[in-house]
């Protein structure tokens, strides 16, 4: 029920979700982070820590199937060259109760913005620069802390 | 001791991966990134700003404090953008 | 930058999610209900007001961009007969930031919930019911209540 | 009054939609329920628990004792099931 998947070919969101929905879940959570090109972005690269990754993601998806009652979990991320409009990322979740399926797919997001070892390379015509972590995305992660 | 580097610590220092001994006074995460300083004007100019540094010990995340016991693969990077 | 549908054929999930990425989003948040068929259900049908559905769902996506700043609003709903696996509800949207979408598209699958005027009729074999409203709905939907 | 009926107060009463004229003691839409219930016996099983009806005025939701007024056309059904 944890499908986890690093590829830099681009993600099959129908297909994902096809597979989340065979669980048999009443509902289906999805977010799909896609590359924006509207403050002159003309290409993304994106690195990872192989064997790391993989590890940090199933540990996401565990924590979450720990915490909420899920169906399925998917977590997709690309990696390499992409361009405008592409799919970065691809969280979905399947749970019998809707509640359950949005939580986990707020969570596993917000998580694995700060938890999971990915850096993005913009290239602005002939500039490249690499993204600056966000002080709002580390916030976003600590939200889901226990007490 | 296997040395990984990511994003822009791997561009500064010009290579991904390398290995490396660090002397004996090299105890914690805070400790290799000012020992690997020294190495070379590349490593000196990615390990500048220790604060703006993150790591892994054996593929896990752990703050720059962490001993190295018995690590056998470090990773130093910036912070993580993924998502 | 809304798009409301209730119709009587087959959610095309992958058309509707691509309209919401051509939006230019960085994040597109979904939801989307399946019919289950794990209680014995072997038929669902959907009744609704029409005329008055159609204003309804547009009076949500309208209340959520107030309240979020997004791109994209897509509620679509099925009415008619149904089987298990049956998509009977997608709510999606796109924005900048995807704390916006995943907010906005919780808050649109709760109130639409006590909201919007939809009666489900189950089939188990020879035995048809209605649905009986939820008090959990209810209290789901109030959760977005503003002060 | 362009009157509509959902659901299973709609099986109940054995049709969708009806034209009525309540009398000028209906006020409300509690008082047009309680009216409607002596018309057969069908509305009489449909508006048997008013507790368990919604309503509908020209196409948004009412509270039960919300004023027809000039009302033209009132929807009575149970709670909501979508989604």
């Amino acid at each position: 029920m944890i499908r986890v998947s690093i590829d830099d070919a681009p993600i099959e969101l129908a297909v994902e979700v096809a597979a989340l929905e065979e669980r048999g879940a009443g509902g289906v959570a999805t977010f799909t982070g896609v590359v924006r090109g509207d403050d002159g972005v003309t290409a993304l690269e994106l690195e990872h820590y192989p064997g790391m990754t993989e590890q940090a993601l199933i540990a996401l998806a565990e924590a979450a199937t720990v915490r909420w009652s899920l169906l399925g979990v998917t977590i997709v991320h690309r990696v390499g060259a992409m361009a405008p409009g592409d799919r970065i990322v691809f969280i979905g979740t399947a749970a019998e109760h809707r509640r359950e399926a949005l939580e986990a797919c707020a969570y596993l997001i917000d998580r694995l913005k700060t938890d999971a070892p990915f850096w993005k390379r913009e290239t602005r015509g002939d500039a490249a620069s690499w993204v600056e972590a966000r002080d709002s995305d580390a916030a976003s992660a600590e939200r889901w802390a226990r007490d | 001791m296997d040395l990984l580097y990511f994003a822009w610590v791997r561009e500064r220092i010009g290579t991904g991966a390398e290995q490396r001994d660090p002397p004996e006074a090299v105890r914690n995460v805070a400790d290799l990134i000012e020992w690997l300083a020294t190495l070379s004007p590349g490593h000196a100019e990615a390990m500048r700003e220790p604060e703006r540094l993150r790591a892994a010990i054996d593929q896990k995340f752990v703050p720059l404090d962490t001993l190295l016991g018995s690590a056998r693969e470090v990773a130093i990077f910036p912070p993580v953008t993924g998502g």
